[in-house]
């Protein structure tokens, strides 16, 4: 466990006063986003599913601030504190989980599958642990590209049971790809507790099966998760060498919706991490050094609150996607005439609305830096 | 008799069978301890039968598949539960290459006696990876067998068969209708794998479906009523063995089929079907094989999208509606087919546009 | 024009297009340092373009499918090999998951412009796990685009259409006639993705087929012409998108139509096949539809066995003389249609005993 | 690295000597089988794929011959030693490989999926990896009916690599099931070096990852394997420990027929490993103690070659799988009825051959043990 303190009061220094107060600021945002986003999901504004990061405040923001512009992150389903944190405008963001056209992805994948390219969130992934061998494949190009940066894949507790993550990581390791993966422990995968389902529970020391560095770190405290992610992207740029950095943490709410979240857990457990909330704990810091007062923190959390609403009210007064639309973003330029000659004998049950032709992508083939943002 | 539902009648049938037999096992993801998967359908089973008898997993289909496998292949009689049929995606090799190759490879020595039960539920804004209904895949594969029940009856008598079969059986339920409730006797009584019942009589037209599509085809057949039209509807139960038979002798019947799927048609199980029905029935049939799927996309989130592409009662009724208009049962424009419900015209063809969008979906 | 073999066609396909475009990069396993895979396609690239372009991976196919999709996204063009079809069900998850979901799932901003090639050879007694063609499920899937050459001009053609295309393409290769010969220009060129090619004109019956089964189409087109029966021969050379217009134009001339594929034909191509040409030629066929496929089993290993598991000729034959029979272009018995080519029957009915047997396999 | 001298000395007083000679018997068999085989298959008397263990005798024996009767073993494709070494009747093996009825899976299998219920060898596999849940799922087996065995699963260095060794062994070690998985370490996967497919070279240390004991043992000394491998079956039978033993050795013929085994390696490195030729090795030993006479290892010799012989001359008489049975042993007992209504429609091509109904499989449903011979 890498101690706390000396690391604080170096990033203390480090770090400007306006930079700190912007990371509690980007903490309180997600806090008030997701409590937002739940109350829409019980409104039906929102469908499928919905994973929040309440409680997870400090692992996302501290994880996320500390990439450079030439980094990119991957995370899971579990993915709106990685878009907003990035700063990704909150409005897009809430249109997406109402499934809107001006949202993130366009109303196409909703809440698990955020993405802002432009900021270099390559997406918001649905399949546990599928996207940590994707993650790697873009520090593959980067690489290959001899592009500075670093892939930074965040990933849960219960993906390091998955096949994916140790083909993953051995790749990572053995082509020493610029990444670091980072284990989001918050104690369960749904209502497993780690202790169920992996037969190393402490999680970091996997990476030593891929010869790589893991530490761990307490995953409450955004100064401590910033100054090790910066550390372990550094050494991912720098000496080739991806690593494993495991944060501790804990989730308030049930998995998803459909999850009350008790059953597989206690009570005085849920009170014990409450205690030691990211987002309070944070502020409590800056207020000892006199970096927060309480108009201050008032302040953020009025600014947050309009945010917010702002973004309600933008994603209810946005347009759907029109269904005549329902075949763009299928495939590519070239598709429209491949699949010309398909039409006879088709079933037409599925035809109904599809007189639409297949979407032209705007991007040219032969930019993929603007394509993907790179 | 009582009235329970789909997800009460597998509980029980699993029940029934782990009582009965020691050897039958229950693993999967959220099954056990707590049972957070969608499904809840072992519900229970923990706390009555135990930890050993019945598991939770972690994330590692291919992992507890492959464990299953190799139980069965010992003996046991595992029932495992892939959370939904997405999921097994990671675990096909072990689906596809081991359970469904085990017996012939090693000559009958080994066999593996497992249930793989799978929740195929679609829609509800589940989007891309999570919206999916490829069991033909399962169904085109040799050592195989594949069952879909979709009322709380057979989903009982199917799951004791399934359980006491000695081959690998993949078992499809369908997240719509775990509480739809149904009559079920107390009694033991199994459905036999390899038979499709009539669900419905009718003289006209048949509609052959298979798992929730089957629901819908009720209901469009109700409404075809109203209009003096006496649809057959068909629920396919098996998918393989396929029950060619009893879709044959209807079609015999009614001169007209009807194939609907939830899943993508084009190479889907509505294929099959219309091959196996216009080679049998060639002289019977007053029209072709029409068939009715869901729109050839990845699931978009967005309601109205996915509305558009999922298969919706009207699509079937527009479907049905053109079939008759085909046979020359109903004039061309008589009665209300829908506008969304056009024909692709009598050669198949439409604007290029049309058809990529309507095939290339 | 130049004579060169089907595999030295993909060669120069993968060597032009890696030379023209530094995004084009070569990964899999046993594909470089030394080539040990049974293709041997990339053979001197990794001379030629070095370690960068040209990767060994670890036996990790859901990771190295994972890691192009990745670089993928953002913006190179992999290829990669997957040496047998058998070996990606272990990285299904990957194709059907994400490779062709992304595009959609993220509303149009990512795509996967990715080649992934596989060998698809049968036979040879490979046995059960290493014997398979379920092609089908790729071509089943929407946001993927399937292809299957089958001469050297056509590999070359659609290498390079894949490699250039936005799309993840899946690229079939014949592990049986990666030595056959034939022209090719040196000239670049390209065969669109989407286009079937008649491959042998003909007026009695169209033989539609993909894969090696065309060669063996071809050679049954021949001895029927020695019978006075004038076979036209199509090879699809796409699955998806499948180019049914010029299928169904063939069939409307020739009244005939007999689908052949390597595969379990149960839930397989030739069931797509027949569905859309019922559909598109109802008023057109003397005949239904016929289909010849592999037998319904995991391959076995023994020679006697797998000669009667695989597709040969004289099934094929057997099959389009029963056809024609059944068109009454042929009188019955007259020909010598082999013994182990009868038909099921007017009625498609046998004993049981044949039918569990035909299609349980 | 054990070291073996203490491990010899023990073992050659534990070992009667009828047992010494009989180790050195089945490595000669091995030996002398595979060079024959290879013969049969130039002569395509044998066909597919042909993957021999000349080379790694020393830890094929020494691994199965560890074994207790209530043991089980599960291997890769490069499976014939250990039936051979398990005492499967040399003409039942040679027949898989010719693919006669009369071979071990009636030839079904072939030389890749060879196996021997009755002695517990539950198969040959051909997908790499994929086989290591299955055994694990055997070991769960004979923990759920509370039987004295354990499994033995034998796997390549390249098998480490597959997404389905992380999840087996995480199961194995999560739920303590008493198994062994063995890497039999040959330097190579087809033709790339354990250095080039694994970021962590020292497979053992991979145990670590799932809290299992793991250890490095000389493949070439059957003596140190054979110690190792009963230790290590004994803390799974006993402690439900799982653990990870790696063999190194190496294997002199290219992967299969089609590989001439050289390209990715020198004749100076295959020359060095013959050096510690692992059948000359165990010989000479045998001499040094006297337990050996170059008569009685003549009278091995001799004796070994008439069994092979005879095993192909077995193999050639034996009568080939009547296509008729085509449909056998492809589904069980109740199949036939359930697969009766199927045929209406039916493509004909593949049922030229299939008037043979299903196989009405002997093996009563309700006799496992009989069935799987546990
Ligand atoms: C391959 C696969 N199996 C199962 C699921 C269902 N599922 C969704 S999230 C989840 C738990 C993941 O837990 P963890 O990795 O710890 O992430 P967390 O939700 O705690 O952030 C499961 C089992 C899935 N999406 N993918
Ligand atoms: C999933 C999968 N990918 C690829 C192959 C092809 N293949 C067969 S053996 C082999 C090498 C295995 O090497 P190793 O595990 O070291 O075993 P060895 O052959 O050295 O005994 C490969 C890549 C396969 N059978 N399965
Ligand atoms: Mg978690
Ligand atoms: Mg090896």
């Amino acid at each position: 466990m890498s101690t706390v303190s000396p690391t604080e009061r170096r990033l203390e220094t480090a770090l400007p006063d306006e930079e700190l107060l912007r990371l509690y600021r980007q903490m309180v945002l997600i806090r008030r986003f997701e409590e937002r986003a739940e109350e829409q999901y019980t409104r039906d504004r929102i469908g499928g599913y919905l994973h929040l990061n309440i409680g997870e405040e400090a692992t996302v923001v501290g994880t996320t601030t500390a990439m450079t512009a030439d980094d990119y992150v991957f995370a899971s389903y579990r993915d709106h504190g990685v878009a907003l944190s990035l700063g990704t405008p909150v409005q897009a963001v809430m249109a997406e989980l109402f499934g809107k056209e001006t949202g993130v992805a366009h109303g196409r994948g909703g809440s698990m599958h955020l993405l802002d390219v432009q900021r270099h969130f390559l997406g918001g992934w649905g399949i546990v642990g599928a996207y940590i061998p994707i993650a790697v494949g873009a520090a593959f190009a980067l690489d290959y590209e001899r592009r500075p940066g670093a892939v930074m894949c965040l990933l849960g507790d219960g993906a390091t049971a998955t096949g994916a993550f140790h083909e993953a990581l051995n790749l990572a390791g053995l082509w020493h790809l610029p990444c670091l993966f980072v284990v989001t422990n918050n104690g369960y995968g749904m209502g497993t507790s780690v202790e169920r389902s992996s037969a190393e529970p402490e999680l970091f020391k996997r990476a030593a099966a891929y010869k790589m560095p893991g530490e761990r770190v307490d995953g409450q405290d955004v100064l401590a998760v910033r100054e090790a992610t910066a550390r372990l992207l550094r050494l991912a740029r720098d000496e080739r060498q991806p690593s494993v950095l495991e944060c501790i943490t804990y989730r308030y709410r049930g998995h998803s919706p459909i999850d009350p979240g008790r059953g597989y857990r206690t009570p005085e457990e849920i009170e014990s991490w409450r205690r030691r909330d990211p987002v309070d704990l944070f502020g409590q810091r800056l207020r000892e050094r006199h970096l927060l007062s309480d108009d201050e923190a008032e302040q953020v959390a009025e600014d947050v609150e309009r945010e917010v609403q702002a973004a309600i009210d933008f994603a209810l007064q946005s347009p759907d996607p029109n269904p005549e639309a329902l075949y763009q973003h299928i495939y590519g330029r070239q598709a429209a005439e491949q699949f010309s000659r398909m039409a006879p004998g088709a079933p037409f049950g599925e035809r109904s609305i599809g007189a639409a032709p297949l979407t032209q992508e705007a991007t040219p083939p032969d930019a993929p830096e603007q394509r993907a943002g790179g | 008799m009582p009235q329970i539902t789909y997800r009460q009648a597998l509980q029980q049938a699993l029940r029934e069978e782990m009582a009965r037999d020691e050897r039958v096992i229950v693993m999967g993801e959220e099954i056990g301890e707590v049972t957070l998967t969608p499904s809840k359908v072992t519900e229970g089973l923990f706390q009555e039968f135990g930890a050993k008898r019945v598991l939770d997993t972690p994330i590692s289909e291919e992992g507890f598949v492959g464990l299953g496998i190799g139980a069965a292949t010992l003996g046991l009689r595992p029932v495992l539960e892939i959370m939904t049929i997405n999921f097994v995606l990671v675990a096909m090799d072990q689906v596809i290459n081991h359970a469904a190759k085990i017996r012939t490879m090693f000559g009958g020595e080994l066999q593996v006696p497992m249930v793989i039960r799978m929740n195929v539920a679609q829609g509800s804004q589940l989007t891309a990876q999570h919206s999916q209904a490829f069991e033909a895949w399962f169904a085109n594969t040799p050592g195989l067998k594949v069952v879909s029940p979709t009322t709380p009856y057979d989903a009982k008598g199917l799951m004791k068969s399934a359980i006491r079969d000695d081959d690998p059986v993949v078992f499809l339920e369908g997240g719509q209708y775990y509480s739809e409730r149904g009559e079920v006797p107390e009694a033991d009584f199994t459905v036999p794998i390899g038979l499709a019942s009539v669900v419905r009589e009718g003289a006209d037209l048949t509609i052959v479906s298979h798992g929730y599509a089957v629901r819908r085809a009720l209901r469009v057949a109700e409404r075809l009523h109203g209009e003096g039209i006496d649809a057959e509807v068909i629920d396919l139960r098996s998918l393989r063995p396929l029950d060619v038979e009893t879709v044959v002798a209807s079609v015999r019947k009614t001169h007209r089929a009807l194939c609907v799927e939830q899943g993508w048609p084009t190479y889907g199980v509505t294929a099959e079907l219309a091959a196996r029905i216009q080679r049998a029935c060639f002289a019977d049939l007053d029209a072709p094989v029409e068939r009715v799927g869901g729109a050839e996309v990845p699931m978009p989130y967005a309601r109205p999208l996915e509305n558009a592409a999922l298969v919706n009662d009207d699509k079937i009724y527009g479907a049905a509606r053109q079939l008759l208009v085909e046979s020359g049962m109903l004039a061309r424009g008589v009665g209300a087919a829908p506008a969304d419900a056009q024909p692709a015209g009598g050669n198949g063809r439409v604007p290029a546009g049309a058809a990529a969008g309507a095939v290339a979906g």
